[in-house]
């Protein structure tokens, strides 16, 4: 019996070492930080997709004549700033080289100094906080940020759609609508808007009485930065009402969800993306990663399911593999891959991404000034794009 | 637009939404008034029979998804009350508070590790989901419905509870639970029948309630059961017109305090609310004062 | 007097080894280990649990607003922390704030605690004449006031309405929050068993008996509420210190129930049964029972169940199981003392030898 | 006539349309033995609890070495049920709570008896010694009085040497047998050291050999603490045996008083009471 039991084990120890079919030098971890579960799950996980994409291509660098291993490694935050620690402290103690994440701006905030201290950097793929990168040197990101995002929203409201009034709606003690909102603000007000705020407290599920109060304040559009969970009830609800206001929205809202919940109303949804799979005038490597990026969906079920079943594709997956593009661009300046090292090539990286070009300001924010205006369509699950803008 | 025509809107989704409260409500106050319980886990029973739905929606038509569902939740609730409450009727009160916490616990994780902590749509219901224009708000047929239903359902209850032996049995469980006992009522058997009418009517109430509002969440059913909860002290805890009357007043309160742009403190004041009725008039509107034997 | 005070030199002996152990643990393997983590969310959890355990179990008093009073703790704590050079950063949309200097980390925990005390003071007046079920309802009640006034917009310069506080002075080593948590936990039971500590437990057992032999109901309750309170404020601040930011999200009802679970499963009324319950659950949830998460292959073969969310599953079905089969907990109302061990142990020889 | 230790006068007291007691009128005087008897239900432990502060009476009075401790005029609902002449007579409030009353040097035993469960016997005594404390929370906590604790338990030991229970001191107050758990609850309302001592029905559930012991406790406790004894029985021979003097109610209503044996012999008390009781 013994013996059986101390041969089974010799086996199972073994069994890692069977798995190395290929020969490294060594393994480079990657941290997926990143929500799973939670209000934020649905975006959490198309983030991740991008990312496990991008791994499925690059799975391997050679640094001075020596293969490396990527490794991926995901943890769960929750995007809650208190599960958000516990699950860092967990990437920490996988002792990762470097962390890509995460969605939703609190949770970044409130790891980034676990990672900080840990030594271990970080890169940012859609929070769009400004709070995520000030003051925190390791953390860097790759998509634009919400200063710049409420100004383009604000011009777009003002200009475009020729708004006067805005009603803006937010979840109480949800850190990312609370600083879209007040950016949006300080902008429309500042283009001689005047705004109505309010805001919906956490379990909300009675969104009438808030639309009433937009209609009530004469507001020519609704603002409502929020996760899709209760976006979805927001748009039903508007559906049911017959609301003629429009939405406008930032990022989160390039979701499936949120297509899904305006089908078959007369509702007009606006939103800010990081990206469109439409564009016509994308560079080639938008147009590989479309393809790709659908195809290998596509050929895995669970994949797809993740993805929310179609194989429409968020701009948080790009983002999700930009993002681990980045690091892998930053990998290859360095000797062994170490997350000092990582973190010593970063600032330097200059990388031709999806979404754009990739280049760090001196806060570790990629420089970029373009935002996307896409629609929701009502008729069939698509995004229709509407325009670019970029802010002097 | 005038005054009424202003609030109407409101008045309308805080009358729909004290229904779907009510039909929650009643569940807590009866078992409540029979086991001196805050039954915390039937928020989340709630919760469960909308996600039943969803998954039985997705695979059979509602004729046989709807009857299902209740029965589903209906065993559900027995099944709580037999393996987390029966065990502990003899131990101190908190203990059995703690059970029913505990539950709720694991409800929402079962819930969360199910679902993998998606928000799931429900099903449309036809008829239900249509729309519907009333003087100055369109909604909703389902909004118009509830609390008619609500008030049917009710009126049927209180027949059942003063008509018929098993009624009389609860009313005597619910006065004097020892005695009760030496009289001879069966007192599992009551228990039992509560938890079956409580968990029947959050079945209904969620049928209604996320025809409303279609997303269901692990944790959505937390709100709307403390604030059912809260209804039911605020009517007087074991009586059932006072469950109901507390949760349209809480209901509509809430939305008119939305109305007047205090959002932010819409839970806080329900609350606020349960605070002072608590200190006021402990045994709430309609409940009975108790004195206790030295 | 002579076994007493006995005893009190062995605990001291004991609690220095405990600190000359983590200490060297500390400087021997990686602070960044799990090990390290553990301890140190556990016995800021601890804490926590032995001032609820103070007022559940010890006066019997059903509070479920413990969460509330950490939020102040930890809300006042970081508030009063931050650096002045950080706060334009930190509070990003009120121009950095209305507060615009900042105390010494100690003097911060400090305040948590008195600050949380007089809130529960002024909560208890009301609140603590209510009875059982009703209290614990109020003060649920009342933790979600506290929740939704923070967050409100027109406070935003004070609290950052509904976004992060960070960057407030924190701790590296584990020795900190152990010393800390060791100073209150022995206060408390300091407090416990002193003639106040027997008025509790007299309500407790019989609030009319208790009044009859001259207790004064209302201030031995709001005494415990109050004590109590401090000391959830200050562990609500270590909490905030432990975590190195803080949101008004993370102190939701449902901490307060994990605390309460963590009290049950002590033991009511057992210090040392807080104390060893809270090791034990933040170990198990953030770190025996992780593997439950991650899906496993064993050559091929997926074992079933196991993926995201499975662990919080299981451990609520623990939890379940010893709120029913093990209602007294691991400790009951006993305290865990050497003497207990080798009486039992003594016994178990003596009745082997018979 | 002795000093007067305690006075009820007009004490009523309506639940609902109930009247458990009604307008009872008695006094106790210093050093006195003094009974209340009635059947079962008659408003005896009422009338007990109206003046212990457990209930707010609905009506009446009650004084406590001449000064007013408790006054009460029917008020809201009990206003319109109230028929009594004495409506009106006592315009002021006072409605201490139980706690008070003790401090003021009333002590009371109850008639299902309310020990504290979890502690033991001597912790059930201490923790009456709580109310002459002169340390505050933090003092007492820092063992700053040091020499107070001491006393406390000097004290408890010596009551409980007295009732005779100093052997079983550290078991668990519950797991004493019945008499001795009545013999701890009067210890334990001794050691908040009472000029007058309430027993509610003391000799409940003993049989007659305790019941005697009994008696001769009592008397020797009155001597020993110098103190005033009222209490309830329901033991015709307790109470013929000590008591000065016995007031006997039934229906909350006063129905004779006077010495045992003029009170055994009234007619009324007679077909009230012992009618019903076999003794």
């Amino acid at each position: 019996m013994k013996k059986t039991l101390a041969l089974l084990l010799v086996l199972m120890l073994m069994v890692p070492f069977l798995a190395l079919g290929e020969e490294y030098a060594g393994t480079i971890t990657i941290g997926i930080f990143e929500p799973a579960s939670g209000d934020n799950a649905a975006g959490g996980k198309q983030e991740t997709l991008g990312m496990y994409y991008a791994n499925s291509l690059v799975g391997s660098v050679e640094l001075n004549g020596k293969n490396y291993k990527l490794e991926v490694s995901e943890v769960d935050n929750q995007t809650s700033a208190d599960k958000a620690p516990a699950a860092a402290q967990t990437l920490v103690g996988r002792n990762v080289n470097v962390v890509l994440g995460t969605y939703g701006s609190g949770a970044s905030m409130a790891a980034a100094p676990i990672f900080e201290a840990a030594g271990i950097p970080a890169i940012g793929a859609s929070c769009t906080n400004p709070g995520v990168t000030l003051g925190s040197p390791l953390y860097w990101r790759i998509c634009y940020t919400d200063d710049f995002q409420g100004d383009v929203l604000a011009n777009f409201a003002f200009n475009d759609l020729g708004v006067k009034v805005a009603y803006t709606l937010n979840m109480l003690g949800e850190d990312y609508g609370a600083g879209l909102v007040n950016y949006f603000t300080r902008a429309f007000e500042k283009l001689g808007g005047s705004v109505v705020a309010d805001t919906f407290p956490e379990g909300t599920s009675d969104f009438t009485a808030y639309l009433q109060n937009a209609v009530n304040a004469n507001a020519g559009v609704i603002f409502s930065p929020s996760s899709t969970t209760y976006a979805s009830l927001m748009l039903g609800q508007a559906k049911s009402m017959n609301l003629a206001l429009p939405f406008v929205a930032g990022d989160t809202w390039a979701s499936l969800v949120i297509l899904e919940a305006v089908q078959g109303s007369d509702l007009k949804v606006y939103f800010s993306d990081f990206f469109n799979e439409n564009d016509e005038n994308a560079s080639q490597v938008s147009k590989d990663f479309v393809t790709g990026f659908k195809a290998w969906l596509n050929a895995n079920p669970q994949n797809l399911t993740n993805n929310g079943g179609k194989d429409i594709i968020a701009a948080v997956s790009a983002l999700g593999y930009d993002a681990y593009m980045t690091a892998v661009e930053a990998i290859k300046a360095t000797e062994n891959g170490s997350k000092e090292q990582i973190a010593e090539a970063l600032p330097a990286v200059s990388y031709n991404g999806v979404t754009g070009m990739i280049v760090f300001d001196e806060n570790g924010d990629a420089k970029k000034d373009i935002a996307y205006i896409n629609i929701a369509d009502t008729k069939s699950l698509n995004y229709i794009f509407v325009t670019t803008t970029s802010i002097q | 637009m005038n005054g009424f025509e202003r609030l109407f809107p409101y008045l309308l989704a805080g009358v729909s939404v004290g229904g779907q409260y009510a039909l929650i409500a009643i569940g807590y106050t009866m078992v409540y008034g029979i086991l001196r319980l805050i039954n915390f886990a039937h928020g989340d029973i709630f919760t469960v029979a909308g996600f039943f739905m969803v998954y039985m929606s997705a695979t059979m038509p509602l004729v046989v998804s709807i009857p299902l569902t209740i029965i589903l939740t209906v065993l559900l609730g027995f099944t709580v009350e037999r393996v987390a409450y029966k065990p502990l009727r003899e131990a101190p009160r908190m203990s059995i508070m703690i059970s029913a916490i505990g539950v709720s616990y694991l409800l929402q994780n079962l819930m969360w590790y199910v679902t993998g902590g998606l928000a799931k749509q429900y099903p449309v219901l036809p008829w239900l989901s249509n729309s519907v224009t009333i003087l100055s708000a369109t909604t909703k047929i389902v909004t118009i419905v509830t609390p008619l239903l609500t008030v049917a359902l009710v009126l049927l209850l209180l027949q059942l509870i003063n008509h018929t032996k098993t009624g009389m049995a609860m009313r005597a469980v619910s006065r004097d639970f020892e005695t009760a006992k030496l009289m001879g009522i069966k007192i599992d058997r009551v228990i039992s029948i509560s938890f079956i009418i409580g968990s029947f009517l959050a079945a209904a109430g969620s049928l209604l309630y996320f025809t409303n509002y279609p997303t269901v969440t692990p944790t959505v059913g937390a709100m709307p059961g403390l604030k059912a909860f809260v209804a039911a002290v605020f009517g007087g805890i074991g009586s059932i017109p006072g469950a109901v009357v507390g949760a349209f007043l809480i209901g509509i309160s809430e939305n008119l305090i939305k109305a007047f742009g205090y959002s932010t403190f819409s839970d806080a004041f329900t609350f606020a609310l349960l605070i002072v009725i608590l200190l006021v008039r402990p045994t709430g509107l309609f409940g009975e004062k108790t004195i206790d034997k030295v | 007097m002579n076994t007493k005070k006995r005893g009190l030199v062995i605990g001291l002996i004991l609690l220095a080894l405990l600190f000359a152990g983590l200490y060297i643990l500390e400087n021997t393997i990686s602070s960044s280990t799990m090990l390290i983590t553990i301890l140190k969310k556990g016995v800021i959890y601890a804490l926590i649990a032995v001032s609820m355990n103070l007022l559940n179990g010890f006066t019997g008093l059903f509070s479920l607003g413990q969460a509330g009073f950490m939020l102040i703790g930890a809300y006042t704590y970081a508030i009063l922390t931050i650096p002045v050079n950080m706060r334009g950063m930190i509070y990003q949309y009120y121009d950095g704030g209305i507060v615009q200097f900042a105390l010494p980390a100690i003097i911060g925990i400090l305040c948590a605690g008195l600050l949380a005390a007089f809130f529960a003071f002024l909560v208890g007046l009301p609140v603590l004449r209510l009875k059982s079920d009703y209290l614990a309802i109020a003060t649920l009640g009342f933790a979600e006031i506290i929740r939704a006034i923070i967050q409100y917009e027109g406070l935003g310069p004070l609290t950052n309405g509904s976004n992060l506080l960070r960057r407030f002075p924190t701790f590296q080593s584990v020795l900190y929050p152990f010393a800390a948590a060791a100073i209150c936990i022995g206060a408390i039971l300091l407090l416990i068993n002193s003639t106040y500590g027997r008025a509790f437990k007299a309500i407790r057992d019989d609030e009319v008996a208790a009044e009859a032999m001259g207790i004064n109901l209302f201030f031995h309750k709001q005494l415990s509420f109050v004590v109590s309170s401090f000391f959830a404020g200050i562990g609500g601040a270590l909490l905030a210190m432990y975590q190195g930011s803080i949101q008004v999200a993370t102190f939701k009802s449902a901490m307060t129930y994990e605390i309460l679970l963590i009290v049950v499963i002590g033991g009511m009324g057992s210090v040392t049964g807080s104390v060893i319950a809270s090791f034990l659950f933040v170990a198990s949830s953030e770190w025996w029972l992780r593997f439950l998460d991650n899906e496993m292959f064993i050559g091929t073969f997926q074992v079933p169940l196991l993926r995201s969310g499975f662990r919080m599953v299981v451990f609520s079905v623990i939890i379940m199981a010893v709120v029913l089969f093990y209602r007294r907990g691991i400790m009951g109302d006993k305290e865990f003392s050497l003497t207990r061990v080798r009486n039992r142990l003594l016994n178990r020889k003596a009745g082997r030898n018979a | 006539m002795p000093e007067k230790m305690l006075e009820l006068n007009d004490i009523t007291m309506q639940f609902g349309g109930v009247v458990a007691v009604n307008n009872l009128s008695m006094y106790i005087g210093k050093g006195e033995i003094v009974a209340l008897i009635g059947p079962n239900g008659a408003g005896k432990t009422t009338a007990f609890n109206c003046v212990t502060g457990v209930y707010k009476p609905s009506n009446g009075q009650v004084k406590y070495q001449g000064q007013v401790i408790v006054s009460n005029h029917p008020a809201g609902k009990m206003k319109a049920l109230y028929a009594g002449e004495n409506r009106d007579r006592y315009p002021h409030v006072v409605d201490p709570t139980p706690d008070k009353i003790t401090r003021m040097g009333i002590a009371r035993t109850f008639q299902n008896i309310r020990l504290f469960k979890t502690q033991t016997v001597f912790e059930n005594v201490l923790i009456a010694t709580h109310l002459h404390r002169t340390s505050n929370p933090i003092s007492a906590a820092f063992r700053l009085n040091w020499r107070e604790e001491q006393k406390m338990r000097e004290l408890s030991l010596e009551m409980l040497d007295f009732v005779g229970l100093s052997a079983m001191k550290d078991e668990l107050a519950t797991s004493l047998p019945y008499g001795k758990q009545r013999r701890l609850e009067i210890a334990r309302a001794l050691a908040t050291r009472p000029k007058l001592l309430l027993l509610d029905e003391p000799a409940a559930g003993m049989n007659p050999q305790e019941t005697a012991d009994l008696a001769q406790f009592i008397v020797e406790i009155k001597e020993r603490f110098n103190l005033t004894i009222f209490l309830i029985e329901h033991h015709m021979d307790l109470v013929m045996d000590i008591s000065e003097r016995i007031y006997v109610i039934d229906f909350g209503k006063l129905i004779a008083h006077g010495e045992p044996h003029e009170v055994q012999d009234n007619p009324d008390v007679i077909t009230a009471y012992l009618g019903v009781e076999d003794i």
